[in-house]
């Protein structure tokens, strides 16, 4: 049990995040849930790659006694964390200035009042 | 060349063009049976609607929401349904997600 | 070694890239010239459109291509970036290059008034290069990435009429919904990674076991991409984004929508392709599972989306759902063609649903273009305001009467031939479904007469004395698709023998993916 | 409550149980059981690439290309941004 | 926004050059330590929205032209697909890594296992992390910038 704790908190934050998008009503904080459902798929990949007692991996100036490739954690899943949290900002970026010019447009951030297209 | 067979039937373009070509020209064969009774620039021409003159076009126009008025009508329950349906907050659509992943998760995890 | 081999060799590379740089050099070109930005925009669509043609005559000879980001051969561990392309890729890349080029003619005319344009164009083709990436991508994480920028780049071109609060709303509605479909594709992607350290869709096809995690993420990419093809009950963003969007842009956004789908078929037909044929679960193969669950979805899109499309009053929100309902072909034929694996109807299952990618691509845009067409001579949106147009737009005229005829079905045009196949494949698995299918089209063309009688025909209203025809470039645009499904139409068995049969046979054939990618190490 | 809470309430649990049992078959935290693509990074990063940072070898050299997919979005985010607030002749 | 207080104002004076240092430094050393293009970029960037913040983003705005930064980050991204252009016309495939082993511009192989730091290493790396580098700073840079002085506009369109 304890060595899936940090799964378990993945778990947690995206499914926090869904919560903010499917029960909270302010755009803002439906952002925020997307953020939050982000950040927990982000950590899910970073805790994917941990190796015990791992160092990073890179040998500029590698603690002495490090065994070469099991002393160190995957570098893979760093990687696509970087490409990830880059794409997230993006989305932020253009979903937080779309939520600006709503609420210029619209004169409110109630997600149940945003609905001029239905049916 | 042209055919394309489906394993239990064909279809194919050109025959189908040779068929409504070879109708067409019955058509227009009978069509030229009729052609000396009519008289052009006579009441016979002119459009009456029950007996009375014909309204200027901005009174005639038909909406197009007011087409198929009996068949929306009929469907009343479908499309009070489907109206409801479509709410269109957000969180209800990230919800119908939710709502088939869940399904599927169950269909697959029962499975 | 020629140079035409070389083309040929870097032609994956470069299809990606070409449109890309193009992106990249857009904003300082638009600084110069305005005509010099459409020129270039056109010319780059025209040169990914000849290196399409050289690796599409090379792979429909020769079989599948690898394309290795950095190094020159494959190395064991698969850790390197790979582009596999296939007939089906093929297939798919053509599509996306033929609509995108009518879309460039298009916005010629048609966005000449709007300012933004340097932006407009930047988007358009960072749009086309993202779809042609996802369409030729063997890495299942670069499809994530690709997908990822197709959806951004559509949600800002959404909201490109800014001045209407409807079109913010639906590019916030669009986003919402994508980046959480994205981010759950990563969540599904780490699983992967998780059980078998790889990320390419060779190597995974080939070490999946079906384990309760597959399931997991089986489930995952298919509702995901599922939702982003725009099956009922998720397809509520579709209507809002088409509706909104330029029209010019929304044949492009259906080419992106095309690339989900098509990876719906590439995670079920290659990656879950070995667990399809082999695995049974409670004596139920786990096709006739998949396959099933799709057919259902596909009978609701289909009823949904024609039921939706009979009562909307906005031109191009009743497109939409119409489109909707096509998807619900689509996806009604790729079911039968799984839950019937391996039986002689579900390879012409499987071809009319290819060919029904095609027409549908061809048949809803070119509606668009028409809707588009309307839009700008009129600036109306609603059914209810516009009416005899027939009599100052003769030629936009024609054009919808061949998009209603093709969309619904009707001989001799192309939506008949791939709906013919759809139906008599789908017969033999369920004559039900065949019906319902059949209706929904009657029930189509129903549709389509309405809009044709109430924004064409009917009384002149006193507004349009004036509307003049649509400009010359829309008209070419509109003549181009409307030639496409003439063609199409009278000779379908030229398309079928040359694209969609050998894409239909590389799907089925997932050995041969995978042993081009393990035999060649 | 409203049937919408309750019908949300219901699936969200149920996707959420999914989730937590799926994450329990992963490989427990800190010990990766199937490691060499990564391994193969590691031992190859310096003769291969020249480089002492695995990670960077790995954004720039092994997943160079979706470096470029990610620049592309930063691109993309900043027109988009741009496009959004760009100012509308009336 | 009018910005900030005067001690605001100083101890961002003060602390600006700092950060633009540092990140630079980042960007430089992407592949010798933790960092390159992207986290460079990033603390860039984020010196550059201190001094949004602590200026207000109309001083800002009248002082740097936002299509000259969006053509920055055009000549970055050029940069980027350009350096990855060239790995095919020298090493044949797209993305190769043509300088690495060459023993020219960033050419040294570096000895197996943990060594010191050298510059001189990494092939084509050190010139994408540049190219990256300026496409951060400049796109995370006018995002803040618009975003901010959108908001602090009264009316921005129509």
């Amino acid at each position: 049990m304890i060595e899936y704790i940090p799964f378990i908190a993945v778990v947690g934050m995206i499914f926090i995040g869904l919560y903010a998008v499917l029960f909270r009503r302010n755009l803002i904080k439906i952002v925020i849930g997307i953020s939050v459902i982000e950040s927990g798929v982000n950590l899910f990949l970073i805790t994917l790659g941990y190796r015990d007692s791992g160092v990073a991996p890179i040998y500029t100036s590698l603690p002495a006694g490090t065994p070469s490739p099991q002393g160190m954690v995957l570098p893979v899943p760093q990687a696509l964390t970087l490409t990830s949290i880059v794409i997230g900002v993006a989305v932020l970026a253009l979903m937080l200035s779309l939520v600006m010019h709503i609420y210029r447009k619209y004169g409110t951030l109630d997600i149940r009042k945003i609905r001029r297209l239905k049916e | 060349m042209f055919t394309l067979e489906s394993g239990s039937g064909f279809w194919n373009p050109l025959l189908w063009i040779l068929i409504v070509f070879i109708a067409f020209l019955l058509l227009y064969g009978i069509r030229g049976f009729g052609r000396n009774t009519y008289k052009k620039d006579t009441e016979q021409t002119k459009a009456f609607l029950s007996g009375n003159k014909e309204p200027s076009p901005d009174e005639m126009h038909v909406k197009a929401s007011n087409l198929y008025w009996g068949f929306t009508t009929s469907l009343n329950n479908v499309y009070t349904a489907l109206r409801k349906m479509h709410t269109g907050n957000t969180s209800d659509y990230v919800l119908w997600f939710v709502i088939i992943l869940a399904v599927l998760f169950l269909v697959f995890g029962v499975m | 070694m020629t140079v035409l081999d070389l083309l040929i060799e870097h032609a994956p590379a470069l299809i990606v890239a070409i449109p890309l740089f193009g992106a990249f050099l857009m904003p300082l070109v638009s600084r110069v010239n305005e005509k010099l930005r459409n020129i270039l925009a056109l010319s780059i669509i025209c040169l990914t459109g000849f290196f399409i043609w050289l690796l599409a005559t090379d792979v429909l000879a020769r079989g599948p291509r690898l394309y290795i980001f950095g190094a020159k051969n494959l190395a064991s561990p698969m850790v390197r970036i790979l582009f596999e392309v296939d007939s089906m890729s093929i297939f798919m890349i053509t599509i996306t290059v033929i609509l995108a080029f009518i879309a460039l003619v298009y916005s010629w005319s048609f966005m000449k008034e709007h300012d933004g344009l340097d932006k407009y164009y930047t988007l358009v083709l960072l749009l086309i290069a993202s779809t042609l990436g996802m369409e030729l991508t063997g890495d299942v994480f670069n499809f994530f990435v690709f997908l990822e920028i197709s959806c951004i780049v559509s949600c800002a071109l959404i909201a490109f009429f800014i001045s209407e609060g409807e079109a913010l709303e639906a590019a916030f509605k669009y986003i919402v919904v994508s980046s959480i479909g994205a981010l759950f594709i990563l969540f599904a992607i780490g699983l992967l990674y998780a059980q078998y350290d790889a990320l390419n869709i060779a190597t995974l096809a080939q070490v999946l076991k079906y384990t309760f995690l597959d399931k997991i993420v089986l489930v995952l990419l298919v509702v995901v991409l599922g939702m982003k093809a725009g099956l009922v009950p998720m397809h509520m963003w579709l209507p809002d984004s088409y509706g909104r969007a330029p029209p010019s842009v929304t044949l492009i956004i259906i080419g992106a929508t095309l690339a989900s789908f098509y990876g719906v078929l590439r995670v079920i037909f290659t990656l879950y392709g070995n667990v399809l044929s082999n695995a049974m679960r409670f004596a139920l193969p786990v096709n006739v599972l998949v396959g099933w669950i799709l057919i259902a979805l596909a009978i609701i899109s289909i009823i949904v989306g024609v039921i939706m499309a009979l009562v909307q009053t906005d031109l191009m929100r009743l497109i939409a759902f119409a489109a909707v309902a096509e998807v619900g072909y689509m996806f009604l034929a790729i079911g039968t063609s799984i839950a019937a694996l391996g039986s002689p109807y579900a390879t012409t299952a499987l071809q009319g649903g290819l060919l029904h990618l095609l027409n549908d691509a061809l048949d809803i845009g070119l509606l668009f273009l028409v809707a588009g067409a309307l839009y700008y001579a009129t600036k109306k949106r609603l059914l209810d305001d516009i009416s005899g147009l027939a009599r100052n737009m003769k030629y936009t005229t024609v054009f919808f009467i061949i998009g209603l005829l093709a969309v619904a079905g009707m001989p001799p045009l192309n939506g008949f031939a791939s709906k013919f196949l759809i139906y008599e494949s789908v017969y033999q698995l369920n004559p039900i479904l065949s019906i319902v299918a059949i209706l929904c089209s009657i029930l189509m063309l129903a549709i389509f007469v309405k809009v044709f009688y109430a924004a064409f025909l009917g009384p002149e209203l006193p507004g349009f004395k004036d509307v003049k025809e649509a400009p010359r470039s829309m008209l070419l645009a509109m003549g181009l698709v409307a030639g496409l499904a003439i063609f199409i139409g009278l000779f379908p068995n030229i398309v079928i023998d040359t694209l969609v049969k050998p894409a239909a046979d590389a799907l089925v054939n997932h050995a041969q993916y995978i042993s081009t990618v393990i035999g060649g190490i | 409550m409203e049937k919408r809470t309750i019908a949300a309430t219901l699936v969200f649990a149920i996707a959420a149980v999914f989730f937590l049992f799926s994450i329990f078959l992963i490989h427990p935290f800190g010990k990766p059981g199937n490691v060499a693509m990564d391994d193969h990074i590691i031992a190859n990063t310096q003769n291969e690439t020249g480089t002492n940072n695995a990670v960077t070898s790995v954004v720039f050299d092994y997943r160079g290309f979706d470096t470029l997919g990610e620049a592309t979005i930063i691109f993309a985010a900043v027109a988009g941004v741009l496009m959004i607030f760009r100012r509308v002749n009336p | 926004m009018n910005g900030m207080s005067k001690i605001v104002k100083t101890t961002v004076s003060i602390l600006f050059p700092f950060t633009m240092i540092f990140g630079l430094y980042v960007i430089a050393h992407g592949h010798l330590t933790p960092g390159g293009g992207f986290q460079g970029g990033a603390i860039v960037a984020s010196g550059c929205a201190m001094l949004v913040i602590a200026y207000g983003s109309e001083w800002v705005f009248e002082r740097i032209k936002t299509k000259r930064l969006a053509a920055f980050e055009s000549i970055g991204g050029l940069g980027f697909i350009a350096v990855a252009l060239l790995g095919l016309v020298f090493s044949t495939v797209f993305f190769g890594n043509f300088l690495a082993g060459s023993n020219l511009l960033f050419g040294t192989t570096p000895a197996t296992g943990s060594t010191l730091a050298d510059m001189n290493t990494g092939g084509v790396l050190p010139l994408m992390n540049f190219a990256v580098g300026i496409k951060v700073i400049a796109g995370l840079f006018v995002i803040v910038l618009v975003m901010a002085y959108a908001s602090s506009q009264k009316e921005w369109n129509t």
